[in-house]
């Protein structure tokens, strides 16, 4: 089954959802993303009960979260959908109540990109530790420089005994002070979005 | 189907758990049948399993990232590393999702080799995490050692073909990197012929042992509705009975040219979950067999990308994405790809089977008993390097 | 050859009475009883962990230790004196008396128990006259000593495995004792020399276990004393799947070489009593000395537990009490009665019959009782 | 309790069969014991057998294959060879590396250098045993330590050996074609010394 097809479909079942065909995919608004996935999924005639996979991705002016969904008892798919939302306040109505199979990768796309999936009884950071800043897999994520000692490590290393010399911990403290950005300095990813 | 429930947990007014208090314990995350370094916090009532709450993450490396600063072969190393057992399988599913994007075509003679190699995976896998299930069960190494055994021989093969045992990074983009040659061949041949005699002593061993069936049966039941809903892929769901094989779903490579069955199961407990691994060997053999009986001469490499492995980094993808998904031994491998057309994916992710697989892991421990929950976490079958990837 | 260690004995004390005092004399034989039992008692347990893990490589097509020594035969002396030298490991939190004195307190008991068993004809140490009430006794003791371990450690691994094991001791204690009953019946003895001297004649087939009951008293003590021992399949209180290493999680060192020691000489006398009680102990035919026959059967004995260990899985905690309760324990209640009533019938084919009958009818009533614990059989589809 | 004594009987045959039959670890029959008794007993090496990674050079050691152009440095994954071309006495720079570290700390054998390598100058080697008491300084491997003949990878890898040597031959006969038509087309000039082997 093409997009366009499960397009004009969808159109038909919901009048007047917004839906674009990008790539394979339908991109849909976060408001109409739990509805239309309800719809796939009970539908006699698409039976999409099976989500496979769910993933993010950060294309720069926007972040998108991407499911591609399965029919175990057709054995048809995939249907892939699209939702985007902003960078700075990403939430995504959550998909678990109606496939278990999102626990995991809604926490692990949360863990990664940051997208919040409003309603997931346990959205938790699920690789990363607690207390773990920033989202690893955002293009403009800084990954801690190990050649610099930091304050934390400042802090560990005299709590283990080890004296600091007073120009790093200087130099620790004026990092901290400076807030996360300062620590390191990286190109900004020049490729364009797809 | 109604929507499962999520917080099954025992209540405190329950009759049973009266005048008793809990008990929480961590399995892990050095823990002897974790394998790796997994943890479960288990709340226990005596024995008995309350709330059992995995946390994982202690062999996250950032997979995805590293192959997002990497050419696209660069991540063929990579993904040897996610189910280290299986990295062929890896290599497979990873092959598939750039082939996809970049619409490569594989010569005939590449396709059966990798049919080949990743039945043998799955023989290799089968039989070990079935050795492993039976050491979680107690048996002081025994079966794990005879399965070793077996997949030594296969491991050998490996090395000859591919240079490394486990680590293989055999396949490329439009083909393989070596041939088979004839002397391959003819012991991959053996192999095959020989394993079937193992399968029935390795049975013989354990599927009619009473200790082993009355450990393993109606422990750890996954319904058929849960396993869908949930995403259970691989011989975990089929014991469920969900007929969900991605080599008669997808027909990815060339698997459609061969005759084989897909065992299901009725119940979905730990002894399905065993026995469906077992009668998945003997279907694997069976493809085996049909492939090296067919496989025709020719090159193994695409010839238009023959010369891309001298250079990587000018293999560039055209825009675009592309999510490619091959039946792993564990269940659905995917990678989902978006290429910006440079030589580095933009995104790169891994559709774990074993992260996936254990979402369901709760609801299966929940009233069973701590020795229960670690043959049930030996029967879903993980294994840290791609759960954590 | 036969009487060759009482006679080195009796040269010995000969010696000595040559000079010394007579009550001298009974304190040196004494001691060099206990002597004995002390050097047999270490040293089985040594030579039975070299014995393991040959035998277990063997099984699963390797070598076994082969390095020090030739057939790796100094590999346990090897092993002592990396126990001795390795750090013991006190947690933070353990019960530092409790936790020291629980591996010394399960040594005793099973040192104790060799006194009683006849390694031959006249060769038993103590010849008390409630032997194997004693040697049922004593062993029983040891559950003390684990839950003082699995307590002391403060480790919620070793707590679990503590409770796993008093309960499984506990448990097995009674079908164990219950199978020694039959065999006392037919000797009309708590003396293990007594028992042994009612097994002669025959060449052998006055053994207990060619008798229906005898048979089924073996195979229930058999396993029991394997559960005593916490030998697979029963060796829940360790399960190192599961709850790591159980009750001696938490120790290193020579007090985790006194948990092993415990542990193989339990194995090595409960063998011996399964002998002495079953398969007639020191009797056996005259071309071998009478120790030579003790040990034969013993170690076939010892063999079968490692066997088992090489090829079963563990049962679960709660199959394990179902196994003893529901099981072992109406079994052994039914051939208590089978036996009275072997000696109640005179002819012989009559009395063979009823017990068999019965022994057998009481097994189908037990499967048929216990059937939802028992295993089903399994279909499978082949979708295409 | 039948299937317990089966189980039983399987691992008693494996025990005795572990007495008679003859100790074979690289067999494909089943049963016997099949340990290798590693330091004294090896088995035999496969020729695609990869470790890490070697460079090689002609006769001798100053004839370096290696002309540091960077692609093995650049493709590696792990990114564990650091190359520094050297240069002459006037700072001209050669063609040839001057350091050629390669850290194996962090090698991950997959072997990408050596299909990267446009010169044929980097292979895998077979050698494994490189442990040392220590885990930083002795495992990174200099340009001196990671030369070695091309008859030693002959040894090792025969079969590959002879195809490259083959396509070098070739590729050099067609150069030396192309050269030829070259210097025919312009006039002969004097000749520069030839630099190292490419």
């Amino acid at each position: 089954m093409n997009p366009a097809e499960i397009k004009t479909k969808l159109e038909s079942e919901f009048p007047g959802i917004p839906i674009q065909i990008v790539g394979e995919g339908l991109l849909l608004g976060p408001e109409d993303l739990v509805r239309v996935a309800r719809f796939l999924k009970e539908s006699g005639e698409f039976k999409m009960n099976y989500l496979s996979s769910i993933t993010a991705v950060d294309y720069l002016e926007h972040l998108e979260s991407v499911y591609h969904l399965y029919s175990v008892d057709q054995r048809t798919g995939p249907v892939v959908l699209r939702v985007r939302v902003p960078r700075d306040n990403p939430r995504i109505p959550s998909l678990v109540h109606l496939f278990r199979s999102a626990e995991f990768q809604e926490r692990e796309a949360y863990d990664m990109m940051g997208i919040r999936y409003e309603g997931h009884p346990d959205l938790r950071r699920i690789f990363m530790w607690e207390g773990f800043e920033g989202y690893p897999l955002r293009k403009d994520y800084l990954p801690e420089n190990e050649d610099v000692l930091e304050w934390d490590d400042v802090e560990w290393l005299e709590r283990h005994g080890v004296t600091v010399p007073a120009e790093y911990k200087q130099y620790a403290q004026d990092l901290k002070a400076a807030g996360k950005e300062a620590r390191a300095e990286r190109p900004k990813p020049g490729a364009e979005a797809v | 189907m109604s929507p499962p429930v999520l917080e099954k947990t025992f209540q405190a007014s329950d009759p049973v758990l009266q005048d008793t208090e809990t008990f929480e314990v961590n399995l892990g995350p050095q823990h002897p049948s974790t394998h790796g370094v997994f943890r479960m916090n288990v709340k226990l009532e005596g024995e008995t399993i309350v709330s059992l709450k995995p946390v994982m993450g202690y062999l996250h490396r950032n997979h995805e990232q590293i192959a997002e600063n990497m050419s696209y072969l660069g991540s063929m190393p990579y993904t040897d590393r996610l189910d280290y057992f299986n990295s062929m399988s890896n290599n497979f599913g990873y092959a598939l999702a750039v082939e996809r994007l970049a619409k490569i075509d594989v010569p005939e003679r590449a396709q059966y080799v990798r049919v080949i190699m990743a039945e043998l995976t799955r023989l290799v896998n089968h039989v070990s995490v079935i050795g492993f299930l039976l050491n979680d069960l107690g048996a002081f190494f025994t079966p794990v050692l005879y399965a070793f055994r077996e997949r030594e021989k296969i491991l050998d093969v490996f090395e000859e073909v591919a240079g490394s045992r486990m680590m293989c990074n055999y396949l490329r983009f439009g083909g393989v990197k070596r041939d088979l040659t004839p002397a391959v061949t003819e012991r991959i041949k053996k192999i095959v012929r020989g394993f079937p005699k193992f399968l029935d002593e390795f049975e013989g061993l354990l599927t009619r042992n009473e200790i082993l069936c009355i450990r393993c049966q109606k422990v750890g039941v996954l319904p058929y509705d849960l396993a869908v809903n949930a995403g259970i892929t691989g011989p975990m769901a089929r014991a469920s009975g969900v007929n969900y094989d991605l080599r008669k779903v997808d027909r990815y490579s060339i698997y459609d040219r061969f005759k084989f069955k897909i065992p299901l199961g009725k119940i979905g407990d730990v002894y399905d979950r065993y026995l469906v691994r077992i009668l998945e060997m003997r279907e694997s053999l069976k493809i085996l067999e049909q492939a090296l009986k067919e496989i025709p001469a020719g090159p193994v490499m695409n010839p238009k990308f023959a010369a891309l492995a001298k250079a990587p980094r000018n293999f560039k993808p055209p825009k675009g994405e592309a999510y490619g998904r091959v039946e792993a031994p564990k269940g659905e491998l995917g990678f989902y790809l978006v290429s910006d057309g440079t030589a580095q994916p933009w995104r790169y992710h891994v559709r774990a089977p074993s992260l996936i697989n254990l979402t369901v892991l709760e609801d299966l421990c929940l009233g069973h008993k701590v020795a229960d929950a670690v043959i049930i976490l030996g029967s879903i079958d993980i294994v840290l390097g791609e759960l954590d990837h | 050859m036969d009487p060759i260690f009482v006679n080195s004995k009796k040269a010995l004390l000969n010696l000595f009475s040559a000079f010394l005092p007579d009550w001298t004399v009974v304190l040196v034989s004494i001691f060099i009883s206990i002597g004995a039992i002390m050097v047999l008692g270490p040293f089985t347990m040594m030579y039975l962990t070299w014995f393991e893990r040959k035998l277990l490589g063997r099984i699963q097509n390797r070598i076994g230790p082969n390095r020090v020594g030739i057939f790796g035969l100094l590999q346990p002396i090897a092993d002592g004196v990396k126990m001795l030298t390795k750090e013991d490991i006190v947690p933070e939190g353990a019960d530092k008396a409790v936790h020291l004195l629980a591996p010394i307190a399960i040594v005793i008991p099973s040192l104790l128990v060799f006194s009683v068993l006849p390694f031959g004809r006249n060769m038993t140490a103590v010849n008390l006259n409630i032997g194997v009430l004693f040697f049922l006794a004593v062993s029983a003791t040891t559950t003390l000593s684990i839950f003082m371990g699995a307590w002391a450690s403060r480790n919620k691994f070793s707590l679990l495995g503590g409770m796993r094991s008093v309960a499984q001791l506990v448990s097995y204690e009674v079908p164990m004792v219950l199978s020694v009953v039959p065999v006392i019946l037919a000797a009309g003895s708590l003396s293990t020399v007594d028992l042994v001297e009612s097994q002669g004649g025959w060449n052998g087939f006055k053994w207990f276990v060619f008798t229906p009951w005898g048979f089924t008293a073996f195979i229930t003590f058999y396993l029991s004393g394997v559960a005593e021992c916490n030998r697979t399949p029963f060796d829940i209180p360790e399960g190192e799947s599961e709850i790591v290493a159980g009750f001696h999680t938490e120790y290193s060192g020579m007090k985790f070489a006194l948990w092993y020691m415990a542990e193989f000489m339990n194995v090595f006398t409960v063998s011996g009593l399964t002998a002495v009680l079953f398969l007639g102990g020191w009797q056996g035919a005259p071309g071998l000395p009478s120790w030579a026959w003790f040990f034969i059967k013993t170690y076939a004995l010892v063999f079968v537990m490692m066997w088992f260990r090489g090829t079963l899985p563990r049962l679960r905690v709660d199959q394990l009490m179902g196994l003893a309760w529901k099981f072992l324990l109406p079994l052994t209640l039914v051939n208590i009665f089978v036996a009275g009533l072997w000696f109640f019938i005179p002819d012989l084919r009559w009395r063979v019959g009823t017990a068999v009958a019965l022994l057998g009818l009481t097994f189908w009533a037990l499967m048929a009782l216990n059937r939802t614990a028992l295993p089903e059989k399994r279909t499978y589809e082949f979708a295409e | 309790m039948l299937g317990v004594l089966r189980g039983m009987g399987i691992t008693l045959k494996n025990f005795l069969a572990s007495y008679v039959l003859p100790r074979r670890p690289d067999s494909l029959e089943t049963g016997g014991i099949v340990t290798v008794q590693y330091p004294e007993e090896r088995l035999p090496e496969k020729e695609n057998f990869r470790n890490f990674p070697f460079l090689v050079f002609d006769g001798t050691v100053d004839n370096i294959r290696c002309v540091s152009c960077d692609i093995c440095a650049k493709e590696c994954p792990p990114k564990c060879i650091y190359i520094v071309r050297d240069t002459d006495s006037e700072g001209k720079p050669l063609k040839r590396p001057k350091v050629f570290d390669i850290d194996f700390t962090v090698c991950m054998n997959c072997g990408i250098c050596e299909e990267a390598c446009p010169f044929d100058a980097i292979f895998m080697d077979h050698e494994f045993e490189i442990g040392g008491p220590e885990r930083q300084k002795s495992l990174v491997y200099h340009r001196d330590d990671l030369l070695k003949s091309t008859a030693h990878f002959q040894k090792i890898r025969p079969t590959d050996f002879a195809a490259i040597e083959e396509r070098r031959k070739k590729d050099a006969e067609k150069k030396a074609a192309a050269q030829a038509t070259v210097q025919a087309a312009a006039q002969p000039k004097p000749q520069t010394p030839p630099s190292p082997q490419p």
